[in-house]
């Protein structure tokens, strides 16, 4: 009988937690609040199961525990019931997986007029580059990378010249404008995870990987790296800041283009040449 | 050597009966009829000194056992470095002693240990050796010297893990998953020695594991009894069947996936390494695919989940049937949903890879046939359930830990299903919430399941009953404790937390979590503290426990039904068992008891409604 | 081999069959040794292993930037002055598949205990894969002459090597320990063994000819993997 | 299929029938070999060597491994989980036509 008790109080703690728990997700602050609907409607349908299994379950305890007189039931199969059960869970499962794969439709198929960025993940930290005016990104190479070409952008690559570089772990988004993030990795994975986005992906060496979201709420976000990337991993910050067109066109202004980076080296070259020569 | 083997001990008298020697009343010699014996008997090697017998032995029985206590000692291991895990969570402060590196070593070594070393080597290993000859009627596995190379292959495999925590740089701290480049990266701990280790240890595991493996399933495809079809096993039986088929077509994945980082490791192979800029330097790699491993590793990972999966569904069944002193309701549906949730177990396995940058279009299949498999796992739940109803419920230790068992695994079964949902994991994976549901649906559900089984088959083991109190402060202990550690989780997975974080640093959502943080580390310290509960319980009936005699659960099944308890090399004296009905057999309208085993023939029954299986 | 007869249980073909073998009790292979039965599970294994493999070698080749060697040109040999491409290949199928026919040959007479012809074609198909192995390490040495090592090679993409040396090392591995088996298995044949009903070395199993088919299916298992990586490694 | 039955239980089968296997083999080997040796390509070349290579690999599990005589209950044991493979297959071609395809894209023509 205690048992019974017990498994009830057990049940009846959990349900009561989920009510008030603090611990609850952040504030949606992108398009996905879908993904929050559809966990809502799982927590729903699959606490109702719980409920109901573990409820029938303590009250089989309760009615049905041994007595020496008492001889149960006989009754190897019930098809019936069976197949009624059978398709129940079906029909639960197929609710469940119907918005989970429209969500996954839209998280797929990028939205035509969405801003490319391009991500660059390394043990520890993050660093991002935007399309200049021809709004594409260049190509890029590993081992391109150095202290001139901190992205290892291609030189040969047309649409490289104008990127713009972020030298900063903290990358400005436009509010209510999609952005694709375009995932790369120069050693070992990472993951590029906002919380209050809802949405990540693996930054795979070797391989870009991408995602999108349309953040719509204006203010500070931090980015953590949600996928083991050795002993500095909790540590991997970087951060996002939304703002409104107007702030964001400002401070876009502000940063530096690849060919300015060029540009600014080559002036140091040459001085330095200047330099040498004197 | 030759004379070591009882060659004609009873061969041929089986083969020349027809008639079962049932001896009731009203003998009825058509209805009592099963064919004759198409195997001939097995010989078996017994053996003679201390070592024969119990050290290199081909007892299965034995063998069981010695899977069974060295995956414990190896789980163990595994309880510790959790501890030190929750320690440093829950009060680093504490923890000053542990860096960042010790940290990711644990973890990796906790969840590779957890998994392979123990789960699957204590339900296959263990209760797979000690369960299919007795409950399919077979004198033994059909390879005994097989059997035992597998127990010291597993115990080498064992050692060499263990191993790399005393090698230069310790063990390997590249996450369970071990996936590239992370676990051979310079920088990495372990990467040098440690993975290497861990490389072999696995392959060595597999190789052991394959000759078990082939044990398992020949015993049961081909040395049953006289009159035990498929349709009569009990469903311990098919789950650890199943559970077998799985592993020997997933181990060779990882076996591959191995054996390919090692070739990276050692040679400079590329199969998994892309071009690599490491510290400035560009590394000799270049080409290589670290995804190729993440679909190798979860093309074994996946089934392996259902390893561990099936033989706690099979055994729980049987748990609860013996003790609910009813039969499994649905017999059919569950074995085939075990086998249905094995064939779909090798068609889920990207599941696990939905944010991992593959090919987006397959989150569309994946998540459809990982949605699939809740139906025939619902199925399961309801029958269990179903099962309870009208029944006549022994409320004893075991009982207990069944119906733990239910509540952590629905739990966890429901939050799979979060998880398997593509889009809905994808805000959850990797976070906390996937460590509180693996850790509920394949850690502590199963662990239910174990311990419900001791308490069950202890007994048949030892011969001696164990002591019911202490069992029960033992279950609450550990089921209270353990659900409080996971069922709170799952929120922090919900602010956000990343999982495999070593501390949770400054984020405003995430300091809230401090609090939650100490309380599971509480908890966590209970549990594990509250098996020690069992071992007193266990070396306290061995020495003064209440003798078992046969049969203390009147259970239908044959290994109840041996001559002596516990049951000799051989298992049956003289002869073979006979079976006539399946292994569920509880209150039977008309029978005299509440239960008609196995071998019980027709005509000593026939005026009641038995299942006609 | 052919449906073997059992007392009181009527073998029916086909489909009907199956279904009443896997509900009968016992066993469901009917009439299958256990070895037998072992070796064909095992082989399933073995072929996910197999499977595993070829399956990496087709993404890490599909998925390489730099082109693939030309494999009928790598393994060309040039013989008389004239460049025949593949050549060494196709002597070593023919060696293996060779091998296979005296080895089901060998199953054939051990059946009809004919120990003689039986040793003997055991005897035969052990010399054909060592000569399989030999030619191997032949390649294997040529390519290493050449530059190509498990990490690089001269001829383009450097997964090529390593996928070459590690699939056909594992697959070597395979021939050379059948190899020791069938020699193993030709002197318990010539000694008698398997008439006798002697008993293996660590086994408590009577020997019996079966072992011979047992030993046969692992050695048509080699040349069936053998024809895929055939197939898949040198003329793709 | 023509078998000789023996008084001794087991039955073996002719000496023909593994002849013409064997022979088939060396002329498939021969037909495969020659896909290279005449240089076809594209569509053609790989269904040569599929069709060569799952005609001998048929013909040794079916006739030297004897499996066309087996019994159906071991026949499909041994073939379903082929269908495991199969699947692993299908989806690792979409997963390195989707990897070259990133490749190639963002790091060799990109637009």
């Amino acid at each position: 009988m205690h048992a019974g008790i017990i498994f009830f109080l057990v049940i009846l703690g959990s349900v009561l937690f989920h009510i008030f728990t603090p611990w609850y997700w952040t504030d949606v602050a992108s398009n996905w609040g879908g993904m929050d609907d559809t966990i809502t409607l799982t927590f729903w349908i699959g606490g109702g199961v719980f409920i109901a299994v573990c409820l029938f379950m303590v009250y089989c305890v309760f009615k049905f525990s041994y007595k020496e007189d008492r001889k149960a039931e006989y009754k190897p199969e019930d098809k019936k019931l069976e197949r009624i059960l059978t398709w129940a869970t079906t029909l639960g499962v197929a609710a469940l997986l119907a918005p989970g794969l429209i969500i996954w439709n839209q998280y797929v198929n990028v939205p035509k007029n969405a801003i490319e960025i391009d991500v660059m993940a390394w043990q520890w930290g993050w660093q991002y580059r935007l399309p200049g005016e021809d709004g594409k990104l260049g190509t890029t190479k590993v081992v391109n990378i150095n202290d001139d070409n901190p992205f290892g952008i291609n030189l040969d690559d047309p649409y490289g010249n104008d990127d713009v570089m972020i030298q900063s772990d903290v990358i400005n988004l436009e509010n209510n404008r999609p952005v694709k993030i375009l995932l790369r990795s120069v050693d070992v994975l990472h993951n590029w995870y906002v919380p209050q986005f809802r949405a990540k992906m693996d930054a795979v060496p070797g391989i870009v990987t991408y995602y999108w979201f349309e953040p719509n709420k204006v203010g500070e976000f931090e980015v953590l790296c949600a996928e083991y990337c050795g002993v500095g991993h909790y540590a991997m910050r970087g951060g996002v800041e939304v703002q409104d067109k107007q702030d964001y066109d400002n401070w876009l202004q502000q940063q530096e283009t690849f060919s300015d980076l060029i540009a600014k080296q080559e002036i140091l070259e040459t001085s330095k040449t200047k330099l040498a020569k004197k | 050597m030759s004379e070591d083997f009882n060659d004609n001990k009873t061969i041929q008298a089986q083969s020349s009966e027809t008639i079962s020697g049932g001896g009731g009343s009203g003998l009825s010699p058509d209805k009592d009829y099963v064919r004759p014996a198409e195997i001939s008997e097995q010989d078996l090697y017994h053996g003679h000194s201390f070592i024969t017998k119990w050290v290199f032995c081909q007892d299965a029985k034995v063998i069981g056992v010695q899977y069974f206590l060295l995956a414990t000692f190896t789980g163990i291991i595994g309880l510790i470095l959790s501890w030190l895990m929750r320690l440093q969570l829950g009060f680093p402060e504490l923890a000053g002693f542990m860096t960042a590196e010790h940290y990711y070593q644990f973890v990796t070594m906790h969840g590779m240990i957890m998994v392979v070393y123990f789960l699957t080597a204590l339900f296959l290993g263990g209760f797979g050796n000690f369960l299919i000859p007795l409950m399919v009627g077979a004198r033994d596995m059909v390879f005994p010297y097989l059997n035992m190379v597998s127990f010291w292959m597993f115990f080498v495999a064992v050692g060499v893990l263990l191993a790399s925590f005393f090698v230069p740089g310790g063990p390997t701290g590249s996450g369970w998953t071990l996936y590239p480049p992370q676990a051979i990266l310079e920088g990495t701990p372990g990467s040098g020695y440690g993975i290497m280790l861990m490389c072999i240890s696995l392959i060595l595991f597999v190789a052991g594991f394959t000759m078990g493996g082939l044990n398992y399933l020949i015993t049961v495809l081909q040395a049953r009894t006289r009159g035990m079809t498929l349709m009569r096993m009990p469903l311990t039986v098919w789950g650890i069947f199943t559970a077998t088929v799985l592993a020997m077509l997933a181990f060779p994945a990882l076996l591959v996936g191995a054996l390919m980082m090692s070739l990276d490791n050692v040679l400079g192979t590329s199969f998994f390494m892309p071009t690599i800029l490491k510290a400035g330097e560009v590394l000799e790699y270049g080409g290589g695919s670290p995804i190729l491993f993440q679909h190798l590793f979860w093309f074994f990972g996946h089934p392996e989940v259902y390893i561990v999966a099936l033989p706690a569904f099979g055994i729980i069944s049987d748990l609860i049937s013996v003790h609910a002193r009813k039969n499994i309701f649905g017999y059919r549906m569950m074995v085939w949903a075990i086998v249905g949730i094995g064939a779909l177990s090798f068609f889920v396995w990207a599941h696990h890879m939905y944010v991992s940058g593959m090919n987006p279009w397959f989150g569309f299949f994946f998540a459809t046939t990982t949605l699939i498999i809740a139906v025939p796992t619902a199925m399961k739940v309801y029958n269990w359930i179903l099962t309870l109803w009208r029944g006549n419920i022994r409320l004893n230790t075991v009982m207990l830990w069944c119906l733990g068992f239910i509540v952590t695994f629905v739990n966890g079964g429901i939050t799979g299903i979060f998880l398997g949902n593509v889009s809905v994991d994808v805000p959850l994976s990797d976070t906390y919430f996937v460590i509180a549901h693996f850790h509920m649906v394949m850690g502590i559900a199963p662990l239910m399941v174990i311990m419900g089984a001791v308490y069950h088959w202890f007994p048949l083991v030892s011969g001696r009953l164990l002591d019911e109190k202490l069992g029960k402060w033992h279950f609450w202990l550990t089921f209270l404790g353990a659900y409080s550690i996971y069922f709170p989780m799952h929120y922090l997975g919900f602010i956000g937390v990343p999982r495999r974080y070593f501390e949770m640093y400054d984020s405003p959502y995430m300091t809230s979590a401090v609090g939650m943080n100490e309380f599971i580390s509480i908890a966590a310290f209970i549990v594990g503290a509250a098996q020690l509960i069992l071992m007193y319980n266990i070396i306290k009936t061995l020495k003064v426990g209440k003798p078992a005699g046969h049969n203390p659960w009147k259970a239908c099944s044959l290994e109840w039904l041996t001559p002596s308890v516990p049951p000799e090399h051989g298992n049956w004296g003289d002869k073979l068992p006979i079976v006539h009905r399946w292994a569920y057999d509880f209150s039977v309208p008309g029978a005299k008891e509440d239960f008609i085993t196995q071998t019980t023939p027709p005509s000593e029954v026939a005026n009641t409604e038995v299942e006609k299986t | 081999m052919s449906d073997p007869k059992i007392e009181g249980y009527v073998l029916k073909p086909g489909f009907r069959g199956m279904a009443e073998d896997t509900g009968s009790d016992q066993t469901m292979f009917k009439g299958v040794h256990w070895g037998k039965a072992m070796m064909w599970i095992f082989l399933l294994s073995d072929t996910f292993i197999f499977s595993c493999f070829l399956i990496s070698y087709m993404k890490g080749r599909g998925s390489t930037l730099i082109d693939w060697p030309n494999a009928s040109e790598v393994f060309g040999l040039h013989v008389f002055g004239v460049e025949v491409p593949l050549l060494l290949i196709a002597i070593m199928t023919f060696v293996l598949i060779t091998s296979s026919g005296t080895m089901a040959l060998a199953v054939k007479y051990g059946y009809e205990k004919n120990r003689k012809m039986c040793g003997w074609l055991i005897l035969a198909t052990a010399i054909g894969g060592l000569t399989f192995v030999g030619m191997q390490a032949f390649e294997w040495s040529k390519l290493i002459h050449e530059g190509v090592r498990p990490w690089e090679n001269p001829f383009g993409a450097p997964q090529f090597g390593s996928f070459f040396f590690m699939i056909t090392g594992f697959h070597g591995t395979h021939v050379s320990i059948g190899v020791i088996f069938l020699f193993i298995y030709a002197y318990k044949t010539f000694k008698g063994h398997y008439d006798e009903g002697k008993r293996g070395w660590f086994t408590s199993m009577k020997g019996d000819y079966v072992e011979i088919e047992i030993l046969g299916l692992y050695w048509h298992f080699v040349d069936l993997v053998w024809v895929f990586i055939f197939a898949f490694f040198y003329l793709w | 299929m023509n078998e000789t039955t023996k008084q001794e239980q087991t039955t073996t089968h002719k000496i023909g029938i593994y002849l013409w296997i064997w022979g088939l083999l060396f002329v498939l080997s021969f037909f495969s070999y020659m896909v290279d040796w005449y240089q076809f390509q594209g569509m053609l070349r790989w269904s040569l060597i599929l069709v060569f290579m799952f005609l001998k690999a048929g013909l040794i599990m079916a006739f030297f491994m004897h499996l066309y005589w087996e019994r159906y209950a071991l026949v499909n044991v041994l073939l379903w989980p082929m269908t495991a493979i199969a699947c692993f297959i299908f989806l690792m071609v979409a997963e390195f036509e989707y990897t070259v395809f990133t490749r190639l894209f963002y790091f060799v023509v990109g637009g």
